[in-house]
């Protein structure tokens, strides 16, 4: 009975993991995403691009 | 022979909480009892702080498997901010705790809004500051802060706003005659209460001396503070009775000295001691 | 003592799930800030806008 309820934790455990997981490769795909939009906003704005740029500036 | 008392009493306790560590799981309620009763051992501070805040969970053979977690936590938090160019390289590091903490909860602006840190963040910033000065390591550093803020805000939340009346309650009682100056030239609704009691003394006392506050604030007292308050309100009576104007008792009291808050402390913990922990009625 | 195992187990699922949910808002936050630049896009650049328009879809 003691390693039902130890095999049971495990595999709550184990589904905690992989559901991260997963929702650690969306994060990876966003951010991916995002990087190709701020080079892309930065190539065809140039001139624009003060303003992304200027939002992390106005951190300083 | 009184250094030596203290010396054989600090082993002493320090053989104690050693006893107590090895427990497993750890009885957090004993860890509690212990901390609001003596000191902390540095070697033993941040580890008692992580097991009490629920940084560390009780069971020690699990504690290698959290720590994994926290740390991976983190870095995500991080990663992302960085990517979204919410940070830079000279974002100052207690921003960085503000951000992430911020994300956590939530509550991060959206970046095209992103200014300075208001007003707002002024408590999370003082005492993430002095975090910063205690924790080398910038994820229990993190995790500290945040665990420290929101476990002091959940418990005792409600309470900051009753502290001055405790004040003038326990101050009335050891020293009524200042307590008559401070109304009569209506300072006392004037002291500095938001540079102590949300921020529980940071940027106030030097790491050194709030370490011990922060003891007993972790191991679950915020009646701690007002006793800090009443010590720092006598140990500058003699200045305090000679000003008769609130605005220079207030920029007084907001620049404090930095010398002997190590003996405010004591002074304020015995104090505590005295009418909270004792049983004396008082509460 | 089988208490102590359960809890134990509960002490790791919890941790193992406060990393889920950070990693949950960090998503949150991504999507927003993706969203708030394609908008920016669109509208500094409507004629290109036919490709990000795209990708926001593929978002949602």
């Amino acid at each position: 009975f003691l390693e039902d309820v130890k095999s049971q934790a495990r595999e709550q455990l184990q589904a905690s993991e992989s559901r991260y997981q997963a929702q650690r490769r969306v994060t990876q795909v966003l951010q991916t995403e995002l990087l190709q939009l701020y080079s892309r906003l930065e190539m065809e704005n140039p001139a624009a691009s003060s303003s992304p740029a200027g939002g992390a500036e106005s951190l300083t | 022979a009184y250094y030596e008392k203290m010396g054989f009493r600090g082993v002493e306790e320090k053989k104690s909480l050693e006893i107590l560590l090895k427990d497993n799981p750890l009885d957090v309620e004993k860890l509690c009892t212990f901390s609001q009763r003596f000191p902390l051992p540095s070697m033993y501070r941040i580890h008692v702080w992580k097991v009490l805040l629920g940084i560390l969970p009780p069971h020690s053979d699990s504690h290698a498997l959290v720590a994994g977690y926290r740390r991976e936590q983190y870095t995500d938090v991080l990663e992302a901010l960085q990517v979204m160019r919410f940070l830079h390289g000279a974002t100052p590091q207690v921003e960085v705790y503000l951000r992430m903490f911020q994300l956590e909860a939530q509550e991060l602006p959206r970046r095209s809004e992103l200014t300075a840190p208001e007003e707002e963040d002024e408590d999370f910033l003082a005492i993430g500051k002095a975090m910063e000065e205690i924790v080398d390591d910038p994820v229990d550093c993190y995790w500290l802060i945040k665990c420290f803020v929101n476990q002091f805000n959940n418990k005792f939340g409600d309470s900051i706003p009753h502290l001055p009346k405790s004040l003038e309650h326990y101050l009335s009682l050891e020293d009524i005659r200042l307590l008559a100056h401070l109304k009569s030239c209506s300072a006392l609704r004037k002291l500095p209460y938001n540079l102590w009691f949300p921020r529980c003394f940071a940027g106030c006392f030097p790491e050194s001396s709030l370490l011990r506050v922060w003891d007993k604030v972790v191991s679950g007292s915020c009646k701690i503070l007002v006793f800090v308050a009443v010590e720092i309100l006598l140990s500058y009576k003699i200045m305090l009775m000679g000003m008769s104007k609130p605005e220079a008792i207030v920029q007084f009291l907001s620049n404090m000295p930095q010398e002997n808050t190590d003996a405010i402390v004591t002074k304020a913990i015995d104090l505590w001691h005295n009418y909270v922990t004792q049983p004396r009625g008082a509460s």
